[in-house]
Parts: C-alpha cells; structure tokens; sequence
C-alpha cells in the first residue's frame, strides 16, 4: 500500500469530487444549469448540491443555454468563478454565439475576461442518437480565447476540472458520457489533485509509432497498442491529449520525432475534426522525422446514428486502430 | 377567436363537461369511439413500450405522456389531411390520430431497420410528409422555427392547410422557441402552438422555470390571441384546438392554446420522480383523462362499459400483434450507417468513409516515388 | 409598481408635462441642469462623429440616437454608483450620464490606441467595470444574457445595487434577448430592461418585424410588470427608471419600461432613410426631447434661453479640445494585435503568431534528419 | 471580342444576377432575411428585388436567424429553394444549433433533406471590428451533411450561386465582402454561367510549389506568386478552391504531386482552421511526393481587430506569402 491513502473513484465521482472541493475551498465557485439543483444533474453529478451549497450557488435555470452561458460570463465579469452545465454538450449548439461572440473575444476586446467553465456530457457509445452523442471540439477550435478539456482518466478529469475552475479564461470541459461509470481508479481521498492546463500525458510509452488520441478513444486506442505489442512485437507510444487547446504541441512532436509514425484518433467524423491541427503542427514541426504518412482513424462522415448497429459502425473501433497502427508499422 | 382562461381547480374531481355546442357538434358517435380509441391506444402503446424497456429492447430513452394523452389526441384530432403537425416529447397521441401506426413507434425505439428513421433517430423524430408530419430534434424549441417554413409554403402557395405545434413550459424558455413563435406572429403564418402547461420541465419545477402565473399571457410577446383549455379534458382540447386551426386557415394567423395539464410520470423511465410532492400527484390523479372521459361517454350514453372493455381488448390484442412482430425485425446492417448524408448519391459514395481499410493507402504505397525524393532529399539536406 | 399604460399621439406637439410627483420631486435645479447638458452633449458629440465621419476618421460605422436622447440620458441619470449598464446601439446618452468622456468616445471611433477596448473594438464596446459599463457585442440581444450575470452576482452578495440595459423593438425579436429576459424573471434579478420602441429595425419597420401592437403586453411572457413612457420627454423616462430602479433595489425584481419613441435618422450613416415615410419624420420632428425640455426649463424658471445658450456653447468648446487631442493620438501599435487573448501571458507568447516569419522552421532545416531518413525510406520502397 | 457578349460585373452583382436568374426561371426560389425586401438588403445585393418578385418571394423578417433557417428548412422541406441572407456571416452563429442540428442532420435522420442556402457576407479587411469580419468555415467543417462555397472570382460567386440553389443539400455561401465591389470580370451577357460544387480551379499555374487558397487570399496569392515569378522565377501554382466542402482534393492531390511543395494560405486564424483538413488530407495522399512540410500562412489566432494598424497585422499578406514560398522553394 502506498503512503497516501486512496479510494476507488469513477469518472463521474472524480467530476462530483473536483466541483465539491473547488466549491468548499472558494465561495466564488458557483454553478448554474437545468435540474442540477432539486433533481441532481441528469447524470447526478451534482446530487446533494443544493443541500450543501444552496440555492445562491447551485442555480437550476431555464431551458436557455445561450442565457446561462452570458450568465457565466457576467458573474466572471464580477469575479465569480461559475461552472455552467450543459445537460449534454450537444445543447452547447444555442450557447455558440454568445461562446464565440461573447465569451471568447471578451478579454481581447474589453480587457476584461470571462473565466468559466461549461461542461457537461459529450461522446457515442452509449447508444443515445444523433443529439446526445456528439463530440463538439472542432466547432470551437478556430475560436482564439477559448481553451478546451477533455479528459480519460478519473484522475485527470478531477484535476482538469479544477485547474479549469481557477483558470482565467473560458474553458470548455467535455466529460465522456461513456466513461462517466466505467472508468474508476485509485484516487487519493486527501491532498490536492490537480493537473495543469496544456499537458498532454503518455499514456502507455513506446518508441515505433506514436497514437495520438483523447477522451473515451485513448482507451481503445491502448487496447489496440497491447494488442500489437502482443502479437508483433512492436510498442506504440499513446498519448492523451487532455487538453485540447492550449495543444501540448511539444509533447507530441518530441514523440513523433522519436517514433517517425504518426496515428491520430479521435471519435469526431474525419472532416474538419481535430486530427487536422495536430497533423498541420507535426506537419510543420516533425515533417523530416516522419517515416510514413500520418493517418486518422475517426468516426465516419455522418450524425451520429442511434441503431446499435450503426453506431458500432460509426465508432472507431480497436480493430481500426490495430489495422492502421500495422499498416503505418510496416510502411 | 375569443380569449377565454377558464383554470379549473387541481382536485376538481367532475367528468368532461357535457356541453355540446361549437364544433363539438360535429362530433358523431364514431368520433367519440376514435377519440376514445386513441386515448387508449396512446396509454396501452406507452405501457407496451414500458414493458419492454424493462426487458432491454429499447435502445435509447423512453418518454411518456402518461395524464397527458388528451392534450395530443384532441389537437390531433382536429387537423384535416393535408394539414402538418410537429409533436414535442409528450404528444405520442397527436401522430397516432394522424395515422403513424404502433409498428412504427415501435421501429422507432427498438431501432429497427423498418423504422421511419431507417434505425438512424429515435423516438419521435421522423418526417413523414404523407402524413403531415415534421419531427422534432432533441434541441427544444427548433420545430416551431422549422414548422414555420412549412406553413410559409402553404401561405407562399395559397393553400389553406394549417400547421400545428406543442411545446413544454419549459421548452418555451429557449431562444428558439420565442424566434418561432415571433416569426409566425410577424409573418401571419397558418400556425397553431399548444404550450402544454405541465407544472414540470425535467427536475424542476415550471414555477422555478419561469416567473409566469396565467401562461396565456406568453400570447402577449407576439400580438397573438391565446385560449386557455382543460388538458385533460380531450373534447375541451378539441373544441379549441378546432377553432384555432379554422381561424388560421381563415388566413387569421396564430393562436396559442394553453393546455393546463400534468405530467404524471417522470421525465423518462430512468426518472423515478422523487422531487414530485405527493399531493401534487393525488390531487391530479383523480383528473385523469381517460377516466374522466369512460365516465362521460358512458354518462351520455355513447358508450357502456362493455363498449369500452371491447375497444381495450382491441387494442391490447392489436399492441400484441404489432410488438411480436416487430421485435422479429432485425436492426438495420452496419454499413446502413454510411447511406443518405448528402443528396447526391455519387458524393455519399465518395466520401473516404473508411479507418482501417483505407484501400487508397495500399496503392500508394506502391505509386509512391521514395527513390527519387530520397536521392533529392539527402543532396539538399548536406 | 403599477402598470400603466400612456400612449400619445405621434403629433402632440407639447412639451414636458410639468409634473413634480414622486421621484421628479428630488429633482432640483442642478439635475435639470445636468439632464440638459447631457441631451445636449449627446447630440453635439454625435454631430461632432458625423463630422469626423464624413473627413474620413471614423475608422467602421456610426450609429446616432438623434431624437431618442431622452431616453437614454434619463434612464442613465436615474442610476446610483456602483449600478451597473448595458447599453444597446443608440445609448450613448447613458453612457455619458454614467461618466463616459466624450474622448473616449471620439477615440473608440477613430481606434485610437488610448481607446477604451485598446483600438480592438468599436462604437461602444466598452466594459468598464468602475463605472459600471457592460459593454455589448453586435450579436443583438446578447448583452441582456451577460448583465444577467452581473446582476446575479449582486444577488448572491446581498448588494442592494441594479442592473440596467436597452434593448430595440428588432433586437426583441433575437432567441438571446427573450433567453435573457426569462432567465431574469425566474431567478427575480434586480434588472431594469427599456424596451425602445422607435418604429424601425434597420431598414425594417417595426410593424412587419412584429404583430405586437402594445409593446408592454411582451412583459406577460416573463411575468414582470411593464409601464410604458413617451421616451421623448426625459422627465417622465426619468421617472419610470427611477422607480423601476428602486422596485429591483428592493428585491422585487425585474421591470420592463417601454419607451415610445422614433429613430430620426437612418440605421448609420451608410443609411439615407429613403424608405421612412416623409409624414412620420415630420410628425416626430416635432416632438424633439430636447427642444421640448428647453421649453419646460424656461418655460418652468429653471433655466434662461441665455443660460441653454451657454451649457451648449460650452459643450461646443469642449468638443473642439477633445477632438482635437484624440485625432493626435496615434493607432495602437501593430503588434497590439497579439496581446491579452488569453489570461495567461505566457498562453498569449507561446502562441505561434507567425506567418512568413515562422521562425521555429529554420531551426528545422539544420536539425533535419533527411540523410538517414532518406536512406531508411529508399530501402523501403524498393 | 469573343462572340459571346459580355459586361463587366462586379462580385456582388454576379451574386445579385445569380439570385435573380434563379428566382426568374423557378418560381419555387425564394429568399428570406433582414432588411433584404423594403430596404434591398444591408450591401444592397437584393435592390429592387420586392418589386420584382413580391413579398412573397422577398421576404423580411424579424432579427432571428435560428428562426430564419429554420423556416428555410421547413420550406426546403415542402419542395421550395429557400436562399436564408444572413445581413453578415458573423450573425450566423445564433443559428448554429439550427444549421448543425437540423439542416445538416435532416437527411440522414429522416430521408427528408433540406437544400437550401444560407449566404452573407464574410471575411475581414474592410475596418468593420470583430463581429463583422469573421471567417466563419470552420465553425462548421466537422459538420457532415452541409456544403461550404467560397468564391472569390464574379465568375464563380454567380455560377457556384446558382449550382448552390439547385443543390438537394444545405448549402453554406461564404461572400468575401472584401470582394463584393472590389472584383469585376467580364461575364458573359447571355446564357448559363454555372460552375458545379466540388471543383477547384487553378487560379494560377505552375509547377514548383502549389499554393491552395480560398475567397480574398487568392489574390493575395496570385500577387504574391507573381512576384514571386518575377524576382525568383519560381512558377508557383494557385489554387482556388472555390468549395470548401466536398472538397476537390484529387485537384490538390494532382498539383501537390507535380510540384512536390505545399502552401496553405487563408484568412481565417491558424488554430483549427480550415488548413488542418487539407494537410491531413494531402499528408493522407501525397505524402511521398511532398518534397518540404507542408506550410499555411493564415491569420493570427486572435479575433478580428478594429484599428487598421492591428487588422493589417493580423491578416495575411502578400509579404507573408512570398516569404513563406520562397522558404518552401529554398527548402
Ligand atoms: C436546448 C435543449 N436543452 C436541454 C434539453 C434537455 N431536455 C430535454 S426535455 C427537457 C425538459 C423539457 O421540459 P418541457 O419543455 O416542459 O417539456 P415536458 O417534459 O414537460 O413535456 C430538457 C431540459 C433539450 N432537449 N434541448
Ligand atoms: C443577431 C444579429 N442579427 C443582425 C444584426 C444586424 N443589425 C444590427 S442593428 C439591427 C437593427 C436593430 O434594430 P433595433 O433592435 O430596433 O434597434 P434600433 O436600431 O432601432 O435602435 C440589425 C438587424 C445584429 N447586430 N445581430
Ligand atoms: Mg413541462
Ligand atoms: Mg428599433
């Protein structure tokens, strides 16, 4: 047994964890979104809230996404500190101009910025269709201001969580809704957790191809890695991006120029998604190491489709992964 | 159209109210059996549903309109063919009375490859434009918006088609909501709106949503009258969802109803309604639309209690009928998932859809010019 | 506080009306004094823009109140330190009542560096958190959103200070704005919201852009009184805010002034105003907030023609110097672009700026492995 | 003189003529927006156009762009060619929710698809501040089921207009206003000017370095390669992508191959801009062939400022460009 203590946590505990610590260190932290406050949160993150924290800092609002972001930004303007929840993260879509408009321009415009954090549940797998199922972060990923999070591990989504709470500017904080039970891990039950915005992670070293990859896909992409060491031999370095913007650009770079194989997976469709930026940076910082192509494995080019059917199919799965990961091994 | 606010008391406990007049009159003795049937089928299809839910064959989310059914029936009910209508969550009984058939529900939330959305969306999310009907999104408050492009068409075309639309107290707080309705209201589009006034939006309360008391006063951002109804009294329902269609097919533009109604379950199957006051639930129970209706049709002598047992047992045995079969359909085939994005099929087909296949890659493995580049390469790089 | 409800005729052609009841009784000479000097800064300092505009120093657009003055200045006026506003396109007067320089206007026009968004931003885009200022963005019906959050604040503090914003007759018509105004009514936020009805969005009449006939009736969508002002008489906008004001002082929430008044001008400059009906403007011309105030200052002993004459000459005089210094200072330095993106300022130098400087890249070229690579690869692709 | 007839057209009257052509031959062409019908729209493209067509067909509407697509779907929907003007491409944002979640995902979920257009202007350099200068692309690139159009010559705004308001998709019409009267061409009097979506064209041909480009950068390209041309005697290929989404890659692809150098030039800001995707692609495609990293000269990652002195510097220039070639040329 190690000398601090820990407990088995989940993702979603982790999540409880970061808002309840944050919000009994500072009385400037508060939340507000739809039935987190008498219902607990539609995933029951926030259960017991209002009970400890009252209704002055666990705010149940109207159905009004753009409303409780411009609300988030006015309190920050103030000097609260608000987490503004999106029941799902496809409900960010209304919330986009005052996002783009309003919070992520504020600080450059004004001087006066809008330290917040709106997060809420993103990601497929969980079988629930094309509107709470998708992966949001290329929507804002041409918005300078913005900083977005977007954690796979219980430790890292406590310790994000409450590096973005103190953090000066927007950030958007995208928990996976896959990953809200399933992953648990030993966390420490005493002392701060807490992980510094901009800082990608290795998440399983190797030295013969380097997948970059976040959220619910690091997993997959760590089961396909165990499974090439296995079966040829050949270690494949995964790293977890964890924060998606500021991109830890140096990590990733360091690895390609060790590895020379690049392998991008997102759960996002291919076309526009997130894999460009990082292809476009090692592109231009790590073009003479690479000893083969970079390639993407994404999810196809549709909505997201409710079918168990479909969505296996539209899901990037370990087998991609492993098939790509060979083919970039061999070339 | 006149603004009437009638608000009964909670714990009213009477029957329909036994008048007659207005376009009730219209309704014969097969109109009161439909409206009945209806009624029924909505509650025994959502139980159905229930049922296998608990058994794992729904895929996604279940929603109920349990105390609610009349609201969507009578409105339902008192569109024509040619008409549209766009439901919200609770308004299973409206498609059922435009025709949408058990299987099809069914399809729906078991996902079949039959369904509507051909296993790709959900619930009630399907188009069917034989039918009149526009599926909603799961964002609150787009189908107004969208309804309205539909009703643009008909006034465009000079078509006396109506459409019509219900909304959650709660869903009438969203942006969208308020820019549908203020574009039907500035256009004079042929719309009706139902705001289903049913004290709850998910986990909160419709008081903590909103700090309105009479919701017919919402009418008053847009210049349009409002009509307050008993939801949970279906010819009550009917009887101004009527007047409201003939005003707007009369070129008179928009009407909200306001249904004053409850929503006796939780959100959805995963919400077992803890934070609902117990009194609240009584008093409302004893306002049930189906009941109350029973009561009135066999008061009035349109049915007896046989009549009635026999349309259940119909329906059950139909509800039977439709789940056995479609639980034997199949999903729909994995590649399925690719079909239908854009509407030039060549660009579907173009579409580097592939992750681990990418058949392209092994051809350029092959094409690929590395003697040459590295020989460039090494005598630039000295 | 009461709703009332006084519409005038478009051609009334009276002044003031030359009541002294309720918060106009704490009015005295002083104030009367200040009110004026303000209309009349407000529309010298727009004249001064025009005409800087037309020499080419007014770096975007320019948006004038012309005839709406006294709503803006008397609502401003009627606001305590530490309150705060969220002025909408035609509101300078308040901003001026607030504190606001005409320097910093004049530079926020002509993108000075010293300006008060750092030449980042225009028009009155400005927050300025000492003299309670919230700026808002063009996306109309926004800034609503954001004040509500300030104002949640003070809630949250137990300070008993308010929260001010305007919002066009167009803009009530944006998802933003009607978000904004519910989202204060549920959570009773300490919100004053002047509603301008000024006859025209853009180059769109109000009329076509909404059914709305009394433009106070959009109040009973969020359940919060209205009263609705002439908004050309700025004792009786003075009035209403004050009382407005002190309503959300005490807690009781939300208060919707209307303001009835008209945009004398086109949209901006670009816009000659071709499609405004000759009669309207003529009609309206003669219900100038400030020539009709001058006459009940006169006309009431508060103030001598000879008197107005000075306040204006002195506004003149101060204009020329203001002017005259901004147009000396420079434009931000270009590498400005850059600053304060992000709170972290190591955030806002790490970020590759670089366009054709890139200056990582000739690091690269020397630090290249191409020789082994070059190698590697041919071996392979044989 | 060629024997068909021409007249010089400007940007912006090319795009006028296109809405015109089309609502002249179809009947079911229609437009909705703000201040478009009694006003003839915020930069005058639809003037005259009440009178012309009638209020059923020019169609002003409230400020609500949420509700202005939607009613564009609905009536797509009903077998009308809704054309949705958006008064300036930034005033998009508020409907994002409706363009993402409805009109994109409309055929797919349903089998009902929604071809309609949304146009306005976009871009920045004319002094109009952050929210009237925006480029808006890639906001929705990972957005499966829109189109995107970019034109930047009067040829392409009219013929790509009129291919667009045929189209059976949602279509997304990216005006340069930068453009809008600074472009004129000879156009042809009479007869079709129709350019279909998905091809780029070469601006510009060459075979030492392709540079692929979009809306306003393809003159600053072409003015740079000239220079290039002239003072190096480099002959740097221009491409003009015209559509953004699908995208013309086998035209990259092809160019990349010959000339082996890639430049990626656009005005919207570098993070998560539109660059990524091409690199990835061409990264996918043309890896063996590229003879140097792949380059993007783009804005910097900040919002569109208001002083001319910062906005200068904030776009692209031609300066940037030639720089950026010569050191792909050198490379
Ligand atoms: C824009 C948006 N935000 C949040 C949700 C999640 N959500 C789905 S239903 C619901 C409550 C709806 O309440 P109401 O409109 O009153 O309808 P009811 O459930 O009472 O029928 C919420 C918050 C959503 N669907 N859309
Ligand atoms: C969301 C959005 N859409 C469009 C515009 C462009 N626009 C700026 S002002 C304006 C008209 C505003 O009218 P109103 O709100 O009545 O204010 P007024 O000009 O009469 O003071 C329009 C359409 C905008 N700023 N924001
Ligand atoms: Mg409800
Ligand atoms: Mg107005």
């Amino acid at each position: 047994m190690a000398s601090v203590e820990t407990r088995e946590t989940t993702y979603l505990t982790a999540i409880r964890e970061a808002l309840q610590e944050e919000m009994r260190a500072d009385e400037t932290v508060f939340m507000l979104g739809e039935d987190i406050g008498v219902y607990g949160g539609a995933f029951k993150v926030t259960e017991g809230f209002l009970e400890e924290f009252g209704p002055d800092r666990v705010i149940d609002t109207p159905i009004s996404e753009a409303a409780i972001v411009g609300a988030a930004i006015g309190a920050a303007h103030m000097g609260l500190k608000p987490v503004a929840e999106m029941q799902f993260i496809d409900f960010i879509a209304p919330a986009f101009d005052m996002i783009v408009n309003f919070a992520a321009k504020s600080r450059y415009r004004t001087g006066i910025g809008a330290g917040l954090v709106i997060r809420g549940p993103c990601g497929a797998g969980a079988r629930s269709g094309p509107f709470h199922s998708q992966s949001v972060e290329s929507y804002f990923a041409n918005v300078p201001g913005l900083k977005m999070v977007a954690p796979a591990r219980a430790y890292d989504a406590k310790g994000l969580l409450r590096a973005s709470i103190r953090d000066p500017d927007p950030v958007l904080f995208f928990e996976h809704k896959f990953l809200y039970r399933r992953i648990k891990e030993e966390l420490p039950t005493e002392g701060e957790v807490l992980v510094p915005l901009g800082e990608a992670r290795t998440h399983r070293p190797g030295n013969d191809l380097t997948i970059v990859t976040y959220g619910a896909m690091v997993f997959k992409s760590a089961d396909a890695a165990d499974r090439v060491a296995a079966e040829d031999g050949s270690e494949v370095e995964v790293i977890d991006l964890r924060t998606l913007r500021p991109l830890d650009t140096k990590t990733i770079v360091e690895s390609v120029r060790r590895t020379g194989r690049l392998l991008i997976v997102h759960e996002a469709p291919r076309f526009g998604g997130f894999a460009g930026e990082i292809t476009a940076q090692v592109c231009e910082e790590a073009f003479e190491w690479l000893d083969a192509p970079i390639r993407r494995v994404t999810a196809i080019d549709t909505p997201v489709p409710y079918a168990p059917t479909l969505e296996d199919y539209y899901l990037p799965g370990e087998e991609d992964i492993v098939s790509a990961a060979r083919w970039l091994l061999a070339y | 159209m006149q603004v009437t606010r009638e608000r009964r008391s909670l714990a009213r406990g009477s029957g329909i109210s036994p008048y007659q007049d207005g376009h009730l009159k219209t309704l014969d003795r097969r109109d009161m059996r439909s409206l009945y049937r209806l009624l029924w089928l909505t509650r025994a299809l959502e139980e159905r549903l229930e049922i296998i839910f608990k058994q794992g064959q729904v895929v996604g989310g279940l929603y109920r309109s349990l105390g609610q059914e009349a609201t969507a029936v009578g409105c339902g009910y008192a569109l024509s063919a040619g008409d549209w209508i766009a439901p919200s969550i609770r308004d299973l009984g409206a498609l059922l009375a435009r025709g949408i058939e058990p299987h099809d529900i069914l399809r729906q939330y078991t996902a079949r490859g039959t369904s509507l959305c051909a296993g790709k969306d959900n619930t009630n999310h399907f188009t069917v434009p034989e039918l009149g009907i526009l599926g909603p999104i799961s964002p609150l408050g787009t189908q107004l918006c969208v309804l309205n492009g539909v009703a643009l068409s008909f006034r465009t075309r000079r078509e006396p088609r109506v459409c019509f639309t219900f909304q959650g107290d709660g869903a009438s707080r969203t942006g969208t909501s308020h820019e549908g309705l203020a574009m039907a209201a500035a256009l004079n589009l042929p719309i009706v709106v139902v705001l289903q006034h049913n004290r709850w939006s998910f986990g909160t309360p419709s008081t903590a949503e909103a700090a309105v008391e009479n919701w017919a006063d919402v009418a008053g951002a847009y210049g349009v009258p409002a009509v307050t109804v008993d939801g949970n009294d279906v010819l009550q329902v009917y009887d101004a969802a009527a007047q409201a269609i003939a005003r707007a097919r009369a070129g008179d533009g928009m009407t909200i109803i306001v249904s004053e109604t409850y929503r006796m379950l939780g959100h959805a199957q995963h919400d077992a309604q803890r934070y609902v006051p117990d009194e609240e639930l009584i008093a409302w129970r004893d306002h049930d639309p189906i009941r109350s209706f029973e009561t009135y049709l066999v008061e009035f002598g349109f049915e007896s209690e046989t009549s009635l047992a026999e349309v259940r047992a119909e329906v059950a045995a139909a509800l039977d009928v439709a789940t056995d079969e479609v639980l034997a359909e199949p999903y729909p085939a994995p590649g399925e998932a690719r079909s239908r994005v854009y509407g030039n099929a060549e660009l579907d087909a173009a579409i580097p859809w592939t992750r681990g296949e990418v058949p392209g890659y092994e051809g350029l493995v092959t094409a690929r010019p590395s003697a040459t580049r590295g020989t460039t390469r090494q005598s630039q790089g000295a």
